[in-house]
């Protein structure tokens, strides 16, 4: 559909929806195009791929702080001028990538890059970037700042994305609200909301739609009431599993709280369908504080799990494969971190993850 | 800030809505549209006496498909043609423009 | 100082400066933020700074000091609003300061979501052409990528939104999907780079996207619907949990065995190796050690990719490909996560008119949930209330035994009689 | 607590519990309690036992009809007082076993036990008896009769009870009503109520507690009514999910039925831990007819569930390993069963057996 | 004869004897029964029929006619009632004929449940007095066992109940459990027979139940609860699924190796099976091969069982032995099947103070259901519905990891603030 | 079957039960209670009415559960005892005997 309604605008809209992409694709890569053979990992991050025709091609990956500005990017298309004929392209995992089918122009680029800040590296089994969000810096309903938690985190696992020794690939991500926007992970940093929401009465009666508010509580523990007169809102504290939706719905359901909007870390997410089927993440560690600027609480308890993972992992095994070997008992003794009767689950579908077996660990 | 009615302010938040719903009349109506270069027609009428019907009703505005259906079913439009039809009426789209120009809340959660 | 809340106050460290740096510098002073300078990884408040600095606007400052701020307080002060261009209802996210009287250069911070080309491929006159035009309209600030898929052009004021989308429209960028719509879709690398690639992805991507391009730019579902395009059952893009409608490439034939190359890693690595690494990793015990070799049978393979990702050289997806899709995941908010679960066992997906076929089942489907679905309830959440075999008979699609991980443990149905 | 109330009686209750153990054990069953050291299987329904002591003890073990009379006991008693000193025992599949440390006795007592009727086996990888229930005999609720099912069935697998050609033990049950007093079992035949309940007005009014039923009901089907004047009950036949609960609660609520009272096959139940977890069955038939005196569908598909897994399991593989292994989509191929709409799961927990993974099979 | 029903009629067909059989034979025909005559399988009809012609006991001829009469109709015909004996609320399952007066001798055919021994164990002493009291105050016909139990002794009036029992009692045999109380347990073999029993669950099974014989004998819970002692996971009483409180044996320590029976089972047998048989079997991958051997991880053992079975010359469990208990296992009614859960990981179980220890903590538990269980509430519904961190506090059990197969995925619980 | 009160024959089922609950009188109760081998007692015309009263209430028997809890509550006794108490006055079960006294509705699902 095309639109004209502003007076003095001259474009007229071309819903054109993702920008097209054959332009972005390396002529090495359109040649190859679905032909690719094998690949390798000759070293800590670069890729090297060969297609079928035994045209060779070079990935080097770097890490980025994700959020960017103009200046970064300019610099990044400078390396990609100098060394890749003008062709890059980012990771689901917000990590850039150069490709070049120049295997003399590999050692360069890494200098350069490295020169320019970018870490060279997160391919492989091995820590990569971190996936996350928005946090202080825009979204309506932080309770962090999800791009402080990765500087600092990144900052301390900094040559475990630059070399290979994981046993297998470590994916972290990290949100700013229980929405958990990061994704499920091997290990993920979330807010975790400890109080129900503290409710700015004026504010609700004035800017919220008192229904859909209700509505969007999973365990009704919203109900109508009166307050100075007006249609307001209570929350009955019981019944209130602090999961924020409420908040979403209508920001007078104040549920962040510096103090009580705390810190949970979650083991074993898994999206592949590689050996085990994919896994949604459990608590292992929750109640710890919100402390800017380097959370040092957050980064500790995650250094630990990567540490033991990294000592007692076997090969190929995913963070919660090796958990699901060795058990959570010892998962528990080894990372230092204690299992209590809050990570009992107690919502829908908890009976599932009774151990309904005589499987026991010593 | 505001609008300024009969020498009176009636106040509006950042994006133009009625800070206080009851302040809402037909002539406030008309200038909130004029602030969005909108000429209110009567099917630009109809949609907002529609939306404060509902509001009253529901104390919610009508989620955008509940709006687009409705249309569709009064005209005998499918739902690609009434999505075009509303956005004719209101280019910004009925969250920014109809529902101010019809005194309810401004939606959150459009995100 | 206190007096002069008024006017843009000196950060943190109360000095008087209005609506200016301290010192020579233009920015503000952050103390927080400035301990996130330090350490090995690339920071993104250096960069902020190197760009405020070099363009000293005003915006920038603000959204600094609002920043820093935040980290004193631990709180956050962005509320929502609603700004977009003309003919859509989505795409910009839109930021009002609820202290813009305490920092009134953060008054508002408007995000543009833009649409990357599939695979997040790009060449650098694509790149330099959008930062100049976001250097031009906005802060400078951006983000690659927004976790659903997008570019984020972060900070815009409203005045700027429209002619900002213009110029960005003229060189081919759009914007990207929120609210209850369709939302921008994440393709990997693909038939691009990757060997395992099972169909193209990047190819079917900008297919759906431009055919839901409407629905994208005027939401008016139940709530938002994700598309996500792996090329394989890696699922590198995470389809399976961040996406209503996961498109995973897969294979009906054969895993492809080149015999050298198996005896060649076998010979590098040694019998155990391949037990303790592969065959006893096989989720389904497809695979035998057969006089110190290794025996695939096909029909025990469930596509999981391990013995493939293990042994590049030798081994690879079969010949017949195609696309599986898998519907319903989500994130935590109301009802847990949940992984989306496998709704088409096997699509072919190789031609034009293959992937207009998929694009009326999408269809039919989002009918379906649109005629079904609660307010603010995903497809997950409304195949799980209404029921599968209920969502399978609105669809009009057949039951097969792919679609559940085994049949009900209960007698509690009503059967025909 | 030691009771005497009818005036003419004169025992006094003694609460004793179960029967002593100690005086029907074998000596070298004694000797050895808790020194077991291993056990061999050398024949079909034979076993061997070693002790640390050095000691040997055989066990033969033969199949029983389950419904027994006091003639048949003393046939056993028979066998055991010339064979086995006296002692023998019961499995908790019904089968009746006889324990002499003498190896010579094994085969001439094989022989007087085939005599007789009772079949030698279910030791070992075979089919076992059938763990079965009363069903019309006894029980106030049987759609069936468990005892005539079973003996149909045992007649075409009687083989396989005296052999062990089977890639792992095979246990099977069958139970009269949905309720399924028989338990989980590899296969199991269970009857499955294709009908809501018919309501017994007159009945319903005089002998039930209405507001028990209503309560009995897991999907709030049952509501009261007032029936000729009288307080009853109905049900809405939308909702219910023909689980019979309210029949049990109250005999006025029928829900058996000649016709629409049929079968179900279910299979992969499995209670030891051995290598998976203990699994719950699943449905892979329904809609058979209840057929006495010979049941033949039923029958039919057990046995072709049977040939499908004695071809194709592998070495320790239970029928619901094996299914786990080659998918569900070739079992009902190779079984010739039919998945159908029905048996997509609805119930509680029924998000849970979704296929959350892109493992598929072709 | 129709005209007959008044009477007796000689079964279905039709024969217009009154009392009494056809010909010279004691029971009426019964074509449809006879044929489950036929075949190899031990025929039950068979043997009612001979015990019927021995010994001419009218209620023999009225349930095969009922049985016969079921058969053709496809419909049961009893219903409960209320007979007991003094001092007891259960034990005995009344059962009257809904048809008694077309099938008169039938009116009545109750059961007594008597508990057996533990582990099925007898002499034939035993078993020949239960014969001959069964004999001359019941039918004849009995249930070698029930599924949760019990001797069954099916048949009797309501006359002769309390005399029976009274001379059943007085040789040492017990009713049965029945109703909202406890019921009667099942044990496996045991150490009496076999080398896996980690526990002697015959001494448990009889110290249990007789600690809860009033509450066996006058229930008053509830909804029933029942013991399963299996004496380890191969759970050979099918414990975990048809018990509330499942007693499964088990180790802390390592499994017990024989190395050189190791070493000739791989020699017999071959390394290809021990890597497919039992290496690639173990669920937690606790087992390697190493150089052509097998190397058992300990601390990834979850004491399955398999190993141990598949070579059980060669490994044994270990020596540090007691129990883990496990709650919840019910059948299909209501909430469907489920399988116990583990709430006690381990309890040393190996004098007559660890069985006490062990009561009291049962005791507990009961307590607990009966005071927040609804009524016809298995416990493990009740635990499921009020939650099993609850119950733990409730019962003052100890949190442990092992009593979940993995901590929550979702954040949707109020910590303590 | 049935049991005669002044010439009338008042149906009873197989278990002596009252087969229509509306004949009960507390003569009728006697009556039952003899044929039970009872004497009847304060404590068990007591009982009697507990049953009848919650019967009325909620129409059921209650459970032995609910018997039990309420005799130990009212005598102060434990559960043991309580139960102890009640086959003391009522030897075959309070399902059995008491409620038959009671004129209530013959329990089911005992097994
Ligand atoms: C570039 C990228 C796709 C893209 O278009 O952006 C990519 C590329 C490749 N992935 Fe991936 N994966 C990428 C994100 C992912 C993700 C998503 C994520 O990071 O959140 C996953 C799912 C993670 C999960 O399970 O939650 C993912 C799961 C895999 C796996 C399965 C690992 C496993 O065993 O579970 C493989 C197989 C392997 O490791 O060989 C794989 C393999 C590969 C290979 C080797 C495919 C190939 O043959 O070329 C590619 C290089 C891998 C490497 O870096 O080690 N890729 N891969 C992504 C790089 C992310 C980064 O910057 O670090
Ligand atoms: C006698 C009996 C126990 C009793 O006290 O009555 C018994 C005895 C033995 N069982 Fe069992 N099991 C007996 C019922 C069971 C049951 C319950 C059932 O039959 O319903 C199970 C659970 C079945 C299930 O999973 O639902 C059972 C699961 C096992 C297993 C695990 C099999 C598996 O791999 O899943 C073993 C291990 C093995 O096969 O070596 C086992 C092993 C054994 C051994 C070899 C133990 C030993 O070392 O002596 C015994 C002889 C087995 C044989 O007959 O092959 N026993 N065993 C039961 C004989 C039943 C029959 O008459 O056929
Ligand atoms: C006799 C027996 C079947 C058999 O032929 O062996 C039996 C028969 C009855 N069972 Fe059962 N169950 C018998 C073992 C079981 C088992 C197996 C076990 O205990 O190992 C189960 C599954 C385990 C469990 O407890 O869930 C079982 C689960 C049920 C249920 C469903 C309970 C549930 O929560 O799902 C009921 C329904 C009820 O209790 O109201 C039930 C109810 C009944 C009733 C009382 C139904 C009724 O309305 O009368 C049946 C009485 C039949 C009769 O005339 O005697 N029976 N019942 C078993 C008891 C004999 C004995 O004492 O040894
Ligand atoms: S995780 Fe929460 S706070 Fe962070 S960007 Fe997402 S919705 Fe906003
Ligand atoms: S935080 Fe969640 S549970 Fe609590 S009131 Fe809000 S929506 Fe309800
Ligand atoms: S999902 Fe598959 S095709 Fe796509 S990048 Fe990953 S491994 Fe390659
Ligand atoms: S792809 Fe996975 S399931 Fe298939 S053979 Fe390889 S490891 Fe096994
Ligand atoms: S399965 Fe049903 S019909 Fe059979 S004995 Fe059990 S309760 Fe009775
Ligand atoms: S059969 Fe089950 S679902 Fe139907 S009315 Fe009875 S209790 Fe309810
Ligand atoms: S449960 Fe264990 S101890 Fe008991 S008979 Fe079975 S294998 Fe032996
Ligand atoms: S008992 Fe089971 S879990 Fe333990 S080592 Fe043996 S096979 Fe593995």
């Amino acid at each position: 559909m095309n639109i004209m309604s502003s007076p003095e605008r001259t474009w007229k809209t071309i819903e054109s929806g993702p920008h097209t992409y054959k332009e972005a694709l390396h002529p090495v890569v359109i040649n190859n195009y679905g032909k690719w053979k094998y690949h390798e990992i000759p070293r800590p991050g670069v890729l090297k791929h060969v297609g079928e025709s035994g045209d060779t091609l070079f990935t080097v990956r770097a890490g980025t702080p994700r959020q960017d500005t103009v200046d970064m990017v300019r610099q990044l298309c400078d390396i990609a001028d100098r060394y890749c004929d003008g062709h890059l392209r980012f990771t689901v995992r917000n990590n850039v990538e150069f490709l070049t089918p120049n295997g003399e122009n590999v050692e360069p680029m890494i200098r350069d890059l490295e020169a320019m800040g970018f870490p060279v590296g997160g391919a492989g089994n091995c820590v990569s970037s971190v996936s996350h969000t928005q946090g202080w810096l825009h979204c309506d309903i932080p309770a962090t700042d999800a791009s402080g938690v990765v500087k600092s985190m990144m900052d301390t696992l900094y040559n475990e994305f630059k070399h290979m020794e994981m046993p297998n690939k470590v994916r972290l991500s990290t949100s700013c609200c229980s929405i958990n926007c990061g994704g499920q992970a091997d290990i993920a940093v979330v807010v975790k909301h400890t109080r129900p929401p503290r409710i700015n009465h004026d504010h609700l009666s004035m800017i919220c739609e008192l229904p859909k508010a209700v509505a969007r509580c999973p365990v009704a523990a919203i109900r109508p009431t009166v307050v100075n007169g007006k249609r307001s809102l209570m929350v009955d504290e019981a019944k209130c599993i602090c999961c924020g939706a409420c908040f979403g719905a209508c920001p007078a359901m104040e549920i962040n709280h510096p103090e009580h909007s705390k810190f949970a870390i979650w083991v074993g997410g898994k999206n592949s369908n590689a050996r085990s089927k994919p896994s949604t993440m459990s608590i292992v560690a929750h109640n710890l504080p919100n402390n800017p600027p380097r959370w040092p609480e957050v980064t500790d308890a995650v250094g630990r799990i990567l540490t033991a993972y990294k000592a007692g992992g076997r090969p190929w095994e995913r963070v919660g494969e090796w958990i699901n070997r060795i058990g959570w008992k010892r998962f528990f003794e080894e990372t230092g971190l204690t299992f209590d009767e809050d990570m009992i689950d107690s919502y829908r579908h908890a009976r599932t993850t009774f151990n309904q077996s005589a499987h026991v660990r010593f | 800030m505001g609008i300024v009615i009969n020498g009176t302010t009636i106040e509006t938040d950042e994006n133009g809505y009625l800070v206080n719903l009851e302040d809402w009349t037909e002539e406030i109506a008309g200038q909130l549209a004029e602030g969005e270069e909108i000429e209110m027609s009567d099917e630009h009428w109809s949609l907002v006496k529609f939306l404060r019907n509902y509001y009253d009703e529901y104390q919610i505005a009508p989620a955008v498909k509940v709006l687009t259906k409705a249309i569709a079913a009064e005209k005998g439009m499918d739902k690609k043609e009434a999505s075009e039809f509303l956005y004719g009426l209101f280019p910004k789209g009925p969250a920014l423009q109809a529902c101010k120009v019809a005194g309810l809340p401004k939606p959150t959660g459009c995100v | 100082m206190e007096e002069n809340k008024g006017a843009s106050a000196c950060g943190s460290h109360g000095c008087s400066h209005s609506n200016g740096g301290c010192g020579e510098k233009f920015l503000n002073p952050t103390p927080m933020l400035d301990e996130l300078e330090k350490g090995p990884w690339p920071s993104f408040v250096s960069g902020f700074k190197t760009l405020a600095e070099r363009t000293k606007k005003p915006m920038l400052r603000g959204v600094m000091d609002q920043l820093e701020y935040s980290y004193n307080t631990k709180m956050g002060y962005w509320k929502g609003g609603l700004v977009t261009v003309d003919g859509y209802g989505a795409g910009v996210i839109t930021r009002y300061s609820m202290i813009k009287d305490k920092i009134p250069e953060a008054a508002e911070f408007h995000t543009m979501r833009i649409q990357p080309p599939p695979g997040l491929h790009y060449n650098t006159a694509m790149l330099r052409e959008l930062c100049d035009i976001w250097e031009e309209y906005g802060s400078g600030m951006l983000t690659l990528h927004g976790q659903t898929g997008d570019i984020m052009l972060q900070g815009i004021d409203e005045a700027n939104v429209q002619e900002c989308f213009d110029k960005l429209n003229e060189k081919g960028w759009d914007l990207g999907g929120a609210g209850a719509g369709m939302r921008t879709a994440v393709s990997c690398a693909g038939p691009a780079r990757c060997e395992q690639a099972c169909y193209d992805n990047l190819e079917l991507h900008l297919h759906a996207l431009r055919h839901f391009v409407g629905q994208l730019h005027r939401p008016e579902w139940n709530y938002k619907i994700k598309f996500k395009f792996s090329g394989c059952p890696n699922d590198c893009t995470n389809a399976i949990m961040r996406s209503d409608l996961a498109v995973i490439g897969t294979w009906k034939d054969a895993i492809q065995v080149d015999e050298v190359a198996v005896k060649e890693w076998i010979e590098e690595k040694g019998v155990d190796a391949l037990v303790n690494q592969v065959i006893n990793l096989c989720p389904t015990r497809a695979i035998s050690l057969e006089d110190g070799g290794m025996k695939i049978d096909t029909r025990d393979c469930v596509r999981c990719m391990h013995c493939l990702n293990a042994m590049p050289k030798a081994l690879s997806p079969g010949k017949e490909r195609g696309i599986s899709l898998l519907m319903g995941g989500k994130n935590t908010l109301k009802v847990g996560v949940n992984m989306g679960s496998l709704i088409i066992p096997f699509m072919k997906m190789e031609t034009e008119e293959d992937r207009e076929k998929f694009m009326e089942l999408v269809e039919e489907i989002i009918d379906w949930w649109d005629d079904n679905g609660l307010d603010h309830e995903r497809i997950g959440e409304t195949i799980e209330r209404v029921g599968l075999r209920q969502f399978l008979d609105g669809v009009g699609l057949d039951v097969d035994i792919n679609q559940v991980s085994r049949p009900r443990d209960n007698p509690y149905f009503k059967a025909k009689y």
